[in-house]
């Protein structure tokens, strides 16, 4: 069977959920923001497939975009790190559950 | 470079500052005791001596001659920087003076320095001194003269502050250097524009020297560069601030009185005979740039008559025994700036004979005084007022004759040697300018009163001072002696026989004007006349007001305060520089406090990003206003807004989930 | 070759990361081994440098062709005197900071990473990885100021960060700017483009934005007037060996930069604008020396002094596009000259004076001048160092700074006597500041605190001298430093002066 | 392709599970990058070579790394196996993301045609096009980017060390 978009949508759906489940399960929060840079990753696939079976390949719009992403990806992650180390400093734990500050 | 040849060229001319470097390496290296750095820096010093006798006698008779060795620096974009030696007259009767007035000091210091532990490192700064000194005299390049004479200033500024435990001394040394570095950055100006206009620093090079015809034609041929003055005039103007500060002229003379502080051969090397001398020097030296325009000779001589007068009148006030001494420097200096001027206009090039003239002779009698005071002072035990001195005379006999031999040269008293000099300086102003000679005569008649005044204080009556007063050593009096016969005797001498006005140019020199010797006799034999009559009767003493306090008061304390010039500094150029870095500190810290908050935003921007929710901003203002409204007035929204992130989350998601199935129900 | 001095260093560094972090005494003596192995190399390069020539032991492989990125390493008369300047002084750093035992192999895997990216920077001739070095030498002088450094070393150290950061942001646009209309990254290639006027006319409007962008990243390294904030804290909060580091080495990338990467690719610009140049150079100047007037703190003081003594650097160099033509003296080589034995002479100069003030730390446990007095008594070597140091830097003839000043005022003078003129003043207040640093803290009577102050051992004078040794031969005999770049300062020049 | 197709989701699922699944943090960031590297290849797959580039280089290269990091410095270098794996009140979400995996497929799957012929096979898209497509019309995003680029880098910095300067 060829591959389709169809396939590569699946695909990046199923790892969008993975994804999500992980952020909305785990209590570990640098475990969250892995959960967080695999959805941003199935959204790159998304985007690179899109482009690769659009109609107008040569403009290039998909691997831009997606390198948009990825530079804003990379702060996130750099940004999120340096906050879970915030944190960790204010509240001496990695978990979640125990970082319930924002009620106040 | 060819330093080995002593025949042909004058490369060997290096030797003479180079004796003293190694001298004052090997001390500062090395360390030896005291008495074995003096015997090195003193046989480095003959050695200087016997060169430079030897370059005295090769310019001897051959006075137009000009004989010059030099080599490249740096060479940089195919231009040369270039130093060099050179011999000519003013060279030769320089070193001689150098090095020999240099030798006698000391030897006096081996005597005089023998109780302080430092004296070893005392001759490491002495042989340091002579080093720029010498240097300087035989540099051909104004750049090379200027690096000696910014080592002249180091010396100066550590043999000032010798004994820098005493705050005064610290503070006497750091006001020198910095004075002179004043008058530096002008000379630095001038000799950075001779470089600009003649492209070399040389002074003498075969014809395209600074110095010489062509290029001083060229520089002369250009009207109105400043001040309505020609480049050559320009130069010569920048040039002359250095020698301002370095010679203690007037608007920059403060430096010297307090140079005193330093030990006393110090004060008789540095600040009576040589380095301040350099400042005559460099405008003797560099005198074909000041003729090539008369403006800046009438310059000269006007700095030159307002400062000797000025000098001349502190130093009635004074009671120091070194202070009257330094202010008479002060003086004197003025006068063979008068000298270089007047002689200049008057006689043009043979200008340069009449101010060294002073310069050489004044060398030897004010380098008398300063030891002469200085074995005072060791014999009174170290006392310096001259009003608790007194009666000297008997107690230290040779001391006091040599002591009244310098007295009288410097008064001008008829066939001394001082009276040759200061006589041709009388007669050149005669010549260029009334009212120059007349501020110059005053002077003069005051230089022979306030040194009979001191005289009067230290020799006459009894001693007033504690302890017992007693004769130096030998070591110090030999010295003593010498120098007394040729403060004495060399006017005459050399005027006489050996026609050294001739020989310092290097053109003849005659001028003669009876009416100027007959006030030259009345000025000096007056103004030592009234010091007899108002000083050697009157009593005198710690407690007794002064005589001519009693008369003119207020005056007299104006003189004693040394005119105010300290104050008005301190009030004027002291302020505006101060105003001008608090000025600049004050637009720093605004411009820190700019980064401050700069900083202090990006820090808040960060904390924003920390807290997510920024507690100021939305708890306080938005959400929590709006918050607390739903929160009382809904129970569900206690169960979702509990604080845990993963809760919101998740309601984000469903909230996904929710516009998905719209999504999928409508678009079908 | 090059490759292997650049590197040898960050094999020490690795080194250090991987040994026992109890062994202290192993870590220093990597550390410093690794830095002697690049001095000597260095050394011995420059030694085989051949004064005639043009680009020598050249490194050039391609990297990433199809953005034109070559590994490019290669020294000239420009970076010749640079690279031996590290060469000099990298391993008094280390050697300065032989007392740093806390954290030990943080501090000295830093240092020696520092080090790398100092060498890295002087012989990079591609802006790609020259931008790396660049970068790579600010970070770890942030932690080194972050983690070590005095009271106020938080502020100091993230105001350092913000500024040049944002420095070389700028400049990363301007050269990006620069490639995409040029399309090299290469200097040589850049300079040859802009000799042939290609690059002029292919930014058009874009030339002068272009240009002070690229300016700006370079002009917060030296730092000149008015984005110098950053500098007197970040010199006086880091430790001892950083300062000098900074001061020493870091300021002179500035100054490198400028004459690699904008004297050459801007002349249009380094003519027009000179005046404006020249005027802010000359603030500089006498912002540095009348701040440094009214300073209590001994590094403080210093690091004001070191701003006006760069900026005489960037003095010489913006003369030379004020220059009308070669006169009789040429004039633009005198001060281009000047500037760049400035570069070396101050490096020598200022590291070693910032070595001694922490000397002074260590004794007094402050670093305010006030609090001293008469340790002349005490310490007479330490007294003997610090004011030879201390003349030197206040231009006096035979030293180093003098050689270097002299030629900057020479040239300069024939150029813009005014400038220069009131540039002079800069050297007045340099004199009162520098002499009133003895006048507080050696002479007088000796502060009862002080008694048992002990002197400087032979080791630390060991340290010092060869600073000495070098202040003075580039005083008296400064031809032996000039003639490396005396054939790249030509054509420079010559480039500039139409 | 169709087998490397699937060999790659196959890699890229695994990894994403183990990476929520497992325990041992660190084993987690590993897994993460194992995701990452198929990530990588799929990229390849679809004819993006400077992506997959780009996504070794930011992902596996410095995220990963960044990850680590934050790891040693928050618990111990060998990162223990975390007591409770789940937080409170998991399974509400689970259910809601399931639900969004059923929103997504949904239409992907009633969808009845599907395209599969690529217009790239004619034209091959060189880094160096992409790069001036970028630097071009692109300009200000880019620039855009580096202020923001910039801004998150001292932020980050300042999130890192102001909560311990002060």
């Amino acid at each position: 069977m060829e591959i389709t978009l169809n396939h590569y949508l699946i695909l990046s759906a199923v790892l969008f959920t993975i994804g999500l489940i992980g952020a909305l399960t785990r209590r570990h929060i640098i475990i969250m923001l892995v959960c967080l840079e695999i959805m941003l990753n199935a959204a790159n696939l998304n985007l690179i497939a899109f482009w690769h079976f659009g109609p107008n390949p040569i403009l290039l719009h998909g691997p831009l975009f997606t390198l948009f992403t990825i530079a804003i990806a990379a702060t996130e992650a750099a940004l999120g790190l340096a906050l879970v180390l915030a944190i960790y400093r204010h509240f001496k734990t990695v978990d979640l559950e125990q970082v319930q500050d924002l009620k106040e | 470079m060819n330093l080995f040849n002593f025949t042909d060229s004058v490369g060997w001319l290096m030797w003479v500052p180079i004796c003293p470097l190694i001298a004052g390496v090997f001390l500062a290296l090395l360390k030896p005791s005291g008495r074995v750095s003096a015997f090195v820096a003193i046989a480095a010093l003959a050695v200087s001596l016997i060169l430079s006798l030897k370059a005295f006698a090769m310019t001897w008779g051959h006075e137009a001659q000009i004989e010059t060795h030099n080599f490249t620096w740096m060479h940089i974009g195919g231009v040369d920087l270039e130093f060099g030696m050179v011999l000519n007259a003013l060279t030769g009767s320089m070193l001689a003076m150098v090095s020999l007035i240099g030798l006698l000091i000391f030897i006096y210091s081996w005597s005089y320095m023998s109780h302080d532990d430092r004296m070893g490192r005392f001759f490491c700064y002495l042989s340091i001194f002579m080093v720029g000194m010498l240097g300087l005299v035989v540099a051909n390049s104004l750049l090379l003269f200027f690096m000696f004479w910014e080592i002249v200033g180091l010396a100066s500024y550590l043999l000032i502050g010798f004994w820098f435990q005493k705050p005064s001394a610290a503070a006497a040394a750091k006001k020198a250097f910095i004075t002179t570095r004043i008058g530096d950055l002008g000379f630095l100006i001038g000799l950075l524009w001779a470089f600009k206009a003649t492209g070399t620093f040389l002074l003498f090079d075969n014809g395209s020297g600074i110095l010489e015809t062509t290029q001083i034609a060229a520089l002369a041929a250009s009207e109105n560069v400043m001040f309505g003055m020609n480049t050559a005039g320009a130069i010569a103007l920048f040039l002359f601030i250095g020698a301002i500060g370095k010679s203690g002229q007037l608007p920059l003379h403060v430096w010297l009185p307090d140079a005193m502080e330093g030990p006393t051969p110090v004060s008789a090397l540095i600040h009576a005979a040589t380095m301040v001398a350099a400042g005559v020097f460099l405008v003797a030296r560099a005198f074909p740039l000041f003729i090539a325009d008369l403006a800046m000779l009438e310059v000269v001589a006007w700095f030159g008559a307002f400062t000797t007068l000025f000098a001349a009148l502190v130093a009635v006030g004074q009671y120091d025994i070194k202070r009257i001494l330094a202010y008479s420097t002060v003086s004197q200096l003025g006068l063979m700036m008068v000298g270089l001027g007047a002689g200049g206009l008057a006689l043009k090039e043979g200008g340069i004979s009449i101010g060294m003239f002073h310069l050489l002779t004044h060398a030897f009698f004010k380098a008398l005084l300063f030891l002469g005071a200085g074995s005072i002072i060791h014999g009174c035990n170290d006392e310096q007022d001259v009003r608790l001195m007194g009666g000297v005379f008997s107690k230290m006999k040779i001391s006091s004759i040599a002591y009244l031999a310098g007295t009288i040269a410097l008064c001008a008293f008829p066939f001394t040697s001082g009276y040759f000099s200061k006589d041709q300086i009388l007669l050149s102003a005669w010549t260029a300018s009334g009212p120059i000679f007349w501020i110059s005569a005053i002077a003069s008649l005051l230089t022979a009163f306030y040194m009979t005044r001191q005289c009067c204080y230290v020799f006459l009556g009894k001693y007033r001072g504690k302890g017992h007063v007693h004769e130096s050593s030998p070591i110090m009096t030999v010295p003593l002696v010498i120098l007394a016969v040729f403060a004495v005797a060399l006017g005459y001498v050399s005027e006489h026989f050996y026609h050294i006005l001739d020989y310092l140019s290097g053109v003849h020199v005659h001028q003669h004007e009876s009416i100027v010797v007959i006030i030259s006799w009345i000025i000096a034999l007056g103004g030592i006349g009234l010091g007899l009559l108002v000083y050697a009767r009157a009593k005198l003493g710690i407690d007794e007001t002064d005589p001519v306090k009693k008369v003119f008061p207020v005056p007299y304390r104006w003189l004693e305060n040394r005119l105010y010039a300290d104050e008005f500094y301190e009030a004027t150029a002291f302020k505006l520089w101060d105003v001008l870095a608090i000025l600049i500190t004050v637009l720093e810290a605004i411009m820190n406090q700019l980064v401050d908050f700069v900083t202090v935003v990006v820090r808040n921007i960060g904390s924003f990003f920390l807290n997510t929710i920024d507690k100021r901003v939305i708890d306080e203002v938005s959400f929590d206003g709006t918050c607390s409204r739903i929160y009382n007035s809904s129970q569900i929204n206690k169960l979702i807004q509990n604080g845990f992130l993963q809760g919101y989350l998740r309601l984000l998601t469903g909230g996904a989930v929710l516009i998905g199935i719209l999504l999928i129900v409508f678009t079908r | 070759m090059i490759t292997t001095i650049t590197f040898i260093p960050l094999v020490a560094a690795l080194a250090i990361v991987l040994a026992p972090s109890a062994n202290r005494g192993m870590i220093k003596i990597l550390a410093l081994v690794g830095t002697l192995i690049s001095s000597v190399l260095a050394i011995q390069l420059v030694l085989h440098f051949d004064f005639g020539g043009e680009l020598q032991f050249v490194e050039k492989y391609a990297w990433i062709p199809s953005i034109g990125v070559d590994y490019f390493l290669g020294i000239d008369g420009l970076n010749a005197l640079l690279v031996l300047l590290v060469a000099f002084l990298s391993p008094i750093f280390v050697l300065a900071s032989w007392k740093v035992d806390e954290k030990a192999k943080t501090y000295f895997s830093l240092l020696c990473l520092q080090i790398t990216a100092l060498y890295g920077a002087f012989t990079a001739l591609n802006f790609f990885h020259w931008f790396i070095f660049w970068e790579g030498a600010l970070v770890p002088v942030f932690f080194l100021i972050k983690l070590y450094g005095g009271d106020g070393r938080h502020k100091a150290a993230i105001s350092f960060f913000i500024f040049t950061v944002l420095g070389s942001v700028a400049m990363l646009l301007g050269v990006l700017l620069l490639y995409l209309n040029t399309g090299s990254f290469d200097f040589i290639e850049l300079r040859k483009l802009a000799v042939e006027g290609v690059i002029f006319e292919k930014l058009g409007v874009l030339y002068p934005t272009i240009f002070v962008a690229v300016m700006l990243g370079l002009w917060v390294k030296v730092p000149l007037f008015p984005l110098h904030p950053w500098q007197a804290a970040a010199y006086a909060e880091a430790p001892v060996a950083v300062s000098m580091v900074l001061t020493g080495v870091m300021s002179k990338m500035g100054v490198y930069g400028f004459l690699r990467l904008v004297v050459p690719v801007f002349p249009e610009a380094i003519r027009d604008y000179s005046n404006t140049l020249l005027n802010l150079t000359l603030i500089t100047i006498l912002w540095g020396a009348f701040l440094a007037l009214r300073q209590s703190d001994i590094k403080r003081i210093l690091a004001y002094s070191s701003l006006n003594h760069v900026a005489y650097c960037m003095f010489g160099i913006f003369a030379v596009g004020a220059a009308m033509g070669v006169d009789k003296i040429n004039a633009p080589a005198i001060a281009m000259q000047g500037a760049i034995l400035q570069m070396f002479a101050h490096g020598i100069g200022a590291s070693g004076l910032f070595y001694v003030a922490g000397k002074m730390e260590e004794v007094g446990g402050t670093r305010d001048i006030r609090a001293f007095g008469g340790l002349g008594t005490v310490m007479p070597r330490y007294a003997f160092v610090f004011s030879f140091l201390i003349f030197s830097s206040l231009g006096l003839p035979f030293l180093a700074g003098f050689a270097a000043e002299i030629l900057i005022f020479s040239g300069v003078f024939s150029i813009a006597p005014i400038h220069t003129g009131f540039a002079l003043l800069g050297l007045l207040a340099t004199a009162i500041f520098l002499l009133t640093i003895i006048q507080r803290i050696f002479t007088g009577k000796t502060n009862a605190t002080h008694f048992g102050a002990t002197d400087i051992s032979y080791g630390e004078v060991l340290i010092i001298l060869p600073l000495l040794v070098l202040t003075v031969w580039i005083g008296v005999a400064p031809s032996t430093w000039l003639i490396l770049s005396d054939q790249f300062v030509q054509t420079l020049v010559s480039l500039l002066i139409r | 392709m169709t087998v490397a197709f699937y060999i790659m989701a196959a890699i890229a699922v695994l990894g994403a599970v183990m990476a929520i699944a497992l325990r041992n943090v660190v084993h987690a960031v590993f897994s993460v990058l194992l995701f990452f590297s198929a990530l990588a290849g799929l990229f390849i797959l679809l004819l993006a070579e400077f992506i997959a580039v780009v996504q070794v280089l930011v992902y596996i290269g410095s995220v990963g790394i960044l990850m680590l990091f934050a790891i040693m410095l928050t618990t111990k270098v060998t990162g223990d196996p975390t007591r409770k794996l789940l937080s409170r009140g998991w399974a509400w979400g689970g259910l809601v993301s399931g639900a969004l995996l059923l929103a997504f497929l949904v239409p992907l799957i009633t969808q009845s045609k599907s395209e599969s012929n690529s217009q790239l096979s004619n034209f091959n898209p060189s880094v160096k096009d992409l790069g001036l497509t970028l630097m071009d019309p692109y300009f200000a995003s880019v620039g855009v980017i580096a202020l923001l680029l910039t801004a998150g880098l001292i932020a980050a910095v300042v999130a890192a060390s102001s909560a311990s300067g002060e």
